[in-house]
């Protein structure tokens, strides 16, 4: 634990050091650090929501006007005795009422994603900036003056100074919390592909409004500061949509969703705009555009690079003997029921009357030739498709119109033909997602992926990223991060498709180990010689119907399967060769 | 500008030459330079104005250093060193580099343009206890906060319409009614309070207060109104922008008021030249015009700035670069009578001015605003193309057009 | 009541126009430009200078300031924007787009000053009285000029060879390579053309409101409402939503008061991406979420 | 059998997704009038090895020649100006336009534009029911329908050469049989063709020779008699 003394003692020098500094340098260089601060905080809170979660938003000016404007009306209209309190008081409600704004908006503005996330975002500190400079009980209009709140015998920017230091501490403490805890993984599989978290167990709508909150409050926390620093405000400074944008290309140019990405991005480029560029006349934005272009173009991911490819070790938790406890008991009741499903899409049907029961702990293989309707099939019982009739029983349980999240609660999990890793994220972390949002919960998470790690064999690529592993790798991660969940039904789409033959072997014998531990499989494959060697059970689907059941070798042998395989036969020889071939 | 009369050249070319005697002789020591700080807004909505009050800077320290040679404080010969940045109308940029300029030593600041800088830089310069002069912050909570280092050319916002409103009381026949269009900042809000209580007193009836948002594109929606309501007078008080399509949209709606007053716009030549014949019998705020008879410790009298500034200067004049270049005059005075360039001494001796610059009187009030009836400004028409004085009688240039004629009726 | 229709219609044309370069590009590309507004404002300096040195009524300049910008606009997405949607994603290829929207705001103003401008035709007084609804000339001029660029547009994509790769392009990327569409082209083409319709609309911005450079910010933040308000991609969608967009915003100057149209238009902005993000007609090129 | 140099020569191409390799290396060939079958089942490679052809992918390894010239490192549209013509795996009409309008892009190119109307008339002859569809929106038409615009867009650009990527994938039974032997109908135009597909029986009915790929390396090639005979060729696609 050595490590761990030197890094504390290293922050406990480095903020002595920060607090020493303004009494050497100048108050002009105390004032540039003091801004340092301001954007830095501002661009680490806006980077808990467009980082981490991926949710970029343009409109984070909003909340900033939001606490300027809490703080400058409290303390006009309320005596609070000392500066100080009026100073903390503004702080609080300016950081109270960011947080209560952005937890309504949340449920409706959360749905959208990507640029109308942003677009929305804008509008709503447009509205308003607007409403603040039209409405007379705002003032926004005639401006408000702000009281002095530092203390007397000291300077205001060295105050200020402190003060901006104290919200950026803040700032960056709430960021590496979210970091190091369950809700970065969870954060990180919305960012990544927000379509398969739910399917982990990530609970989306709630991580994302914790997230946006949390962001919203720490800009209006450092509004309401803002607000007493320039001890005047009127809604054009209130609500600057210039630093709304500013921000956004603080993290860009320092690297998005890392750390210290917003703290160098703020720094270089308040450094170059108010000290390097400090007297350009006349060609400021000029100046300032080019760089911006510039820096975008030639660094696309920052200088830290994007999504912080090095990703540390989050939860140091001793190596416990990994065990993996079989599913809870389960009778010899079929696990999974179809009946007569049928799928309409525009005329066409993908599914008719298709009935099925899958066995516990079995391997249950469905195949037919491509454009079956198999992958329809899959979607149904992963609740990705609602079937048109029929319906679907899960330990007897009705799921078809449940939702994918509480399918992954209640044990079923999907490992899909695509396979799709965290690219940014480490071997080990994808894992982690699979196990901090299954069953197992955070205690125990990390003995449950050395498990799964060691059962796929990825034990030692746990650190590389899974965005460099080869297509038989990605695939043994994709059931590594199913296995993690400890489901008790695995829905697997094509695990072999593209796999050489060593791979497919892993592949297999992987999936006999997770049925010998007594899990159930349903698994859609092309593979033929795959099949015949794991499955317990085949059902065919030819164009969008069962044609025939039972092992795998009265499955090979029947007429129909063949017809459906390989296509109408032109004549009567070649169907007669090919029964005879097959021993 | 009317062609000047003899008598005025010969009295201003004396008093120039005196004073170019003076500074010759002083060439030989070496002059000491005096910096004069602070920042401008030379990009967002106020950079047209920004760019006047610069020019206003720049064309009184030229002539300072190179017409006269330098000016005397006390024994010593001092040359004016003009350091302006560039604050892109951001409150935080500005005070930052306000404070660095008060790190190397700036002792003497000018003000930016609008009251969102001002307030924030004033307050730094105030605690530096440097003196800074501004032609920029209208809005009155700059001198509500009993600053002792800051004064401001123009009086502030609530007071500048005292003059408009006690001409429309003496006006015949009577004026009855009143509608107000104002947009929501800082300079627009208090002008229109003072002008609403000033009304109050006067017994006209305001019938309407349109309030506007800073960015606007239409304004037929208020135009229909007052078509409707039809008061004797309409007064706009809006950004030069929104005041050009004020008129535009008047003029293309047919929409005429007996009188219509503009503080922001008609004093502007960019503006006349822009409305052509539908600018004239405009009134607005005038605090000056080239053919005011003042006379100026530096220039000698108004009109030999003015031939100055033609010279000088890319831009046309305006209100602003004259205050501007007033700002600088009274530094220059300042220093003189003080005969110190210490910032306090500096800032006694400005407090106690009271003197005439080719700007007009000099006076400012104990916060540090101009004395608004000194100070205060004149009404002006503009009358075939040209902004003429039409109140108080005593500086009046021309007679008052009153009513205004119909924008159809216009040759 | 029937005067604030007439004005929100005329006003909500101009809206329209301006708004369709915009559309296009984002319809098409599903790049957001930022430096549409700075193009409608070099439309209506260029119309300025032809106007002031030449005397040429501004809507007859229209062509060759069009044909100008399209110029520039086939060089601005050739030379940067395919670079950036290469390099960098498409929500950071936005901020090269901001940051080259500051850049040509300094330099139009060092270029015109930063002095308000506005043209003003010799029909610049006229107005006409139709049943008690007062309309100015400059503005129906400019609501015709509108609607039969917006028709010119609507007929270049739906009736020419140009048109119909720029579609099939925007619908399906890979067919219309192994159609041999030079895709690059494509995209060069559609901004050059959104690039021309938006210098179009600038002359009669520039005819119809004073502008300095810094009003490039307001046309932007215009054409966005009115994209996400009718739907990218079509001047169809722009024209609903300009014309929307400019009757509710006087509207709410007649009876909510004349400092909240732009509060109006903002709000409607995010209640319609909240109902329907891809816009009254939605995408003219297939949904795109 | 084949003694004149091939139109189309592809020498050991290879192409990764990103660290996946996806093809390491294909070797084939396609003589002129002649039908060549590209067969291997889900994942081998076929889609990224013509899409390589086509241009549409840049070629990382290998060299692929037409009508003796290099060129692997054309662009698409380049390469269909010289007469390839993809038509690629899910049909990929243009959904929001019409029959007519598919295939007036189609003819986008600048060999195809003179013949415009020659071209049209064949298309017409092979495919009459789209003849009646011209002013229909292609997204509105079944698969099969669409699979046919597809094919007739492609024949659109006058190519000397044309690849069809699983044009049976996902058709009803029924129609795959008169969809190949429309498919039989262009050979006699005087256009080589390279057929993509799963359905083995249906392609090696109608083509000349096949190619095998499996796990991105060309495994067997022959006739089509000697390939479906060939326990190998079951055996990759009946998988024991």
């Amino acid at each position: 634990m050595r490590g761990r003394a030197i890094a504390i003692a290293a922050i406990v020098a480095g903020i002595a050091l920060l607090l020493a500094l303004p009494s050497v340098l100048s108050p002009f260089q105390v004032r540039v650090l003091q801004n340092l601060f301001f954007a830095a905080a501002l661009a680490t809170a806006w980077n808990i929501m467009g980082g981490f979660a991926g949710y970029w938003s343009f409109g984070h000016a909003g909340f900033l006007g939001v606490g300027a404007f809490a703080a400058a009306l409290l303390q006009e209209h309320l005596d609070l005795g000392s500066p100080a309190a009026a100073l903390v008081a503004g702080i609080a409600l300016g950081a109270a009422l960011a947080a209560i704004l952005a937890a309504l908006l949340a449920y409706p503005v959360l749905r959208l994603r990507g640029a109308y996330f942003a677009i929305a975002m804008l509008g709503v500190s447009l509205v308003l900036s607007e409403l603040a400079s039209n409405l007379d009980i705002l003032e926004g209009g005639v401006g408000i003056s702000l009281i002095a709140v530092g203390p007397e015998w000291m300077a205001p920017e060295v105050f200020y100074y402190g003060v901006f230091l104290l919200l950026l501490a803040v700032s960056l403490a709430v960021a590496t919390t979210i970091r190091t805890g369950k809700l970065h993984y969870g954060l990180a599989a919305i960012r990544e592909d927000e379509d398969t978290a739910p399917m982990l167990g990530v609970p989306t709508l709630r991580y994302k409004t914790i997230v946006f909150v949390l962001s919203a409050g720490i800009t209006g926390a450092i509004g309401a500061a803002y607000a007493f620093s320039l001890g005047y405000i009127t809604a054009d400074s209130g609500f600057r949509a210039d630093v709304g944008l500013d921000i956004v290309v603080y993290c860009l140019l320092g690297g998005i969703g890392t750390l210290a990405g917003p703290l160098l991005g703020a720094a270089m480029m308040i450094f170059l705009t108010q000290v390097v560029l400090g007297n350009l006349l006349q060609v400021h934005l000029l100046v300032t555009g080019i760089l911006i272009t510039t820096i975008v173009l030639l660094l696309p991911n920052g200088i830290l690079g994007a999504f912080a490819r090095r990703n540390r070790r989050s939860i140091p938790a001793p190596v416990v003997a990994a065990t993996l406890s079989p599913p809870i008991g389960h009778g010899d009741a079929p696990v999974l029921m179809l009946d007569n499903i049928t799928v309409q899409f525009r005329g066409l049907r993908a599914l008719s009357e298709v009935s099925l029961a899958v066995p516990p702990g079995k391997i249950y293989s469905i195949i037919g030739p491509n454009g079956a309707g198999k992958s329809t099939l899959f979607n149904v019982v992963t609740a990705y498709l609602r079937p048109t009739e029929g319906v679907v029983r899960y330990r007897g349980e009705r799921i078809d119109g449940m939702s994918t999240l509480h399918l992954s609660r209640s044990g079923i999990a999907r490992a899909f033909q695509i396979a799709r890793p965290f690219q940014g994220m480490s071997v080990l972390d994808n894992i982690m997602v699979g196990a901090l949002f299954g069953r197992s919960g955070p205690r125990d998470a990390r003995a449950v992926t050395e498990a799964a790690l060691r059962i796929t064999g990825l034990t030692d690529l746990r650190d590389q990223p899974a965005s460099s592993l080869p297509i038989g790798h990605l695939r043994r991660l994709e059931l590594a991060r199913v296995i993690a969940a400890r489901p008790d039904l695995i829905l697997a789409d094509e695990p072999c498709a593209g796999l050489n033959a060593t791979e497919t072997l892993d592949v297999e014998r992987i999936l006999g180990d997770l049925r010998a531990r007594g899990m159930t499989i349903v698994l859609v494959e092309h593979d033929m010689a795959t099949i015949m060697r794991i499955s317990d059970h085949v059902c065919v689907i030819s164009a969008g119907s069962k044609i025939c059941e039972g092992t795998p070798d009265q499955v090979v042998r029947d007429p129909r399967v063949i017809e459906a395989y390989l296509g109408t036969p032109a004549s009567k020889l070649v169907s007669a060769s090919l029964t005879t071939a097959v021993d | 500008m009317t062609s000047m009369t003899r008598r005025d050249f010969t009295r201003s070319a004396a008093a120039g030459t005196a004073l170019i005697a003076a500074g010759s002789r002083a060439r030989a020591q070496t002059a000491k330079t005096v910096t004069l700080g602070g920042s401008i807004p030379f990009s967002g909505s106020q950079a047209n104005t920004g760019l006047n009050v610069y020019e206003g800077y720049k064309v009184v320290v030229k002539y300072v250093n190179e017409k006269l040679g330098g000016f005397k404080v006390g024994n010593e010969l001092c040359k004016l060193d003009l350091q302006m940045i560039d604050d892109a109308s951001d409150p935080q940029r500005a005070v930052t580099l306000i404070q660095k300029q008060i790190d190397e030593g700036v002792n003497f600041f000018l003000g930016s343009f609008s009251s969102a800088i001002v307030l924030p830089t004033v307050a730094v310069t105030e605690r530096a206890r440097k003196p800074m002069v501004q032609a920029g912050g209208g809005s009155d909570q700059i001198f509500t906060h009993g600053y002792r280092y800051s004064f401001g050319i123009y009086p502030r916002a609530s007071r500048q319409l005292n003059s408009f409103v006690a001409m429309l009381k003496g006006m015949k026949p009577q004026v009855q009614t009143i509608s107000i269009a104002v947009t929501n900042d800082p300079y627009g809000l208090p002008l229109a309070a003072g002008a609403t209580e000033a009304l109050k007193e006067a017994g006209i009836k305001l019938l309407e207060t349109y309030k506007l948002p800073p960015t606007v594109n239409d304004v037929s929606g208020v135009l229909s109104e007052i078509r409707a309501s039809t008061p004797d007078v309409l007064l706009a008080i809006t950004h030069e922008d929104i005041s050009t399509l004020f008129v535009q949209q008047m003029v293309s709606t047919g929409t005429d008021v007996k009188v219509l007053y503009m503080p922001l716009g008609p004093e502007i030549e960019q503006f006349r030249k822009t409305l052509g014949k539908y600018s004239n019998q405009l009134l607005t705020l005038i605090y000056w015009e080239p053919r005011v008879k003042y006379s100026d410790p530096i220039f000698g009298n108004a009109q030999a700035y003015y031939e100055w500034y033609k010279a000088n200067s890319s831009r046309v004049w305006s209100n602003q670069s004259v205050a501007a270049s007033c700002c600088i005059v009274c530094y220059v005075t300042a220093m003189q009578k003080a005969g110190s360039l210490d910032p306090t001494k500096v800032r006694d001796a400005l407090a106690a001015l009271d003197f005439t610059t080719m700007y007009g009187r000099v006076k400012w009030t104990p916060e540090g605003d101009g004395d608004p009836v000194l100070m205060g400004p004149t009404v002006g028409q503009v009358q075939n193309g040209a902004p003429e004085i039409v109140y108080p009688p005593d500086a009046a240039t021309s007679k008052l057009i009153y009513p205004m004629s119909k924008w159809a009726e216009r040759t | 009541m029937l005067q604030a229709l007439a004005d929100g219609l005329l006003q909500g044309a101009v809206l329209s126009l301006a708004a369709a370069g915009f559309s296009l590009v984002f319809g098409v590309m599903h790049v957001l430009n930022l430096t549409h507004g700075v193009t409608v404002l070099l439309g209506a300096y260029l119309a300025l200078l032809l106007w002031r040195i030449l005397g040429i009524d501004p809507l007859l300049t229209i062509p060759l300031v069009a044909a100008l910008l399209f110029a520039l606009g086939y060089a601005y997405q050739r030379l940067l924007i395919q670079i950036a949607i290469r390099r960098a994603s498409l929500m950071s290829t936005l901020i090269v787009t901001l940051g080259i929207a500051l850049a040509l705001r300094n330099v139009l103003t060092l270029v015109f000053s930063p002095d308000v401008q506005a043209i003003r035709p010799s029909y610049a007084a006229e107005h006409i009285s139709l049943g008690g609804i007062i309309l100015d000339v400059p503005h129906l001029l400019a609501f015709a000029a509108s609607l039969l660029l917006l028709g010119l547009l609507a007929v270049i994509l739906d009736r020419t060879s140009l048109g119909r790769i720029i579609r099939a392009t925007a619908q399906q990327p890979l067919a219309a390579r192994l159609c041999a569409v030079d895709v690059e082209h494509v995209f060069g083409l559609t901004f050059g053309l959104a690039a021309a319709f938006a210098g179009a609309s600038g002359v009669i911005v520039g005819m119809l409101f004073p502008f300095t450079p810094t009003t490039e910010g307001y046309w932007t933040l215009y054409a966005f409402v009115v994209v996400v308000l009718g739907g990218a991609g079509s001047p169809a969608g722009a024209l609903l939503g300009g014309l929307l967009l400019g009757v509710v915003g006087s509207f709410t100057v007649r009876w909510i008061g004349p400092a909240f149209p732009n509060a109006m238009a903002f709000l409607v902005l995010v209640l319609m991406l909240l109902i329907r993000p891809n816009g009254l007609l939605g995408n003219a090129f297939g949904a795109s979420r | 059998m084949m003694q004149a140099a091939p139109l189309l020569l592809v020498e050991a191409v290879g192409y990764a997704y990103n660290g996946a390799v996806a093809v390491e290396n294909v070797s084939l060939t396609v003589g002129s009038d002649e039908v060549v079958a590209l067969l291997g089942s889900n994942g081998a490679g076929k889609s990224t090895t013509v899409k390589m052809i086509a241009g549409a992918l840049r070629c990382q390894r290998g060299v692929i020649r037409f009508d003796g010239t290099d060129i692997t490192r054309l662009k698409c549209h380049d390469v269909v100006e010289r007469g390839i013509t993809l038509v690629p795996e899910g049909r990929l009409v243009f959904p929001r336009m019409s029959v007519r309008e598919n295939l007036e892009l189609g003819a986008h190119a600048r060999r195809a534009r003179p013949r415009f109307a020659e071209n049209l008339d064949r298309v017409f002859s092979i495919f009459p029911r789209l003849a009646e569809r011209q002013p229909q929106l292609a997204g509105l038409m079944s698969g099969g329908e669409q699979q046919m615009l597809a094919i007739a867009r492609g024949l659109m650009s006058a190519p000397r050469l044309m690849i069809l990527d699983e044009p049976s994938l996902g058709l009803m039974p029924s129609l795959v049989e008169t969809l190949f032997e429309l498919i039989g109908g262009i050979r006699t135009a005087g256009i080589s063709l390279l057929v993509v597909e799963q359905n083995v029986h249906q392609a090696l009915s109608i083509a000349d020779r096949g190619f095998v790929l499996e796990k991105g390396v060309t495994t067997l090639s022959g006739t089509g008699a000697e390939l479906l005979h060939n326990d190998f060729v079951r055996r990759a696609f009946l998988g024991h």
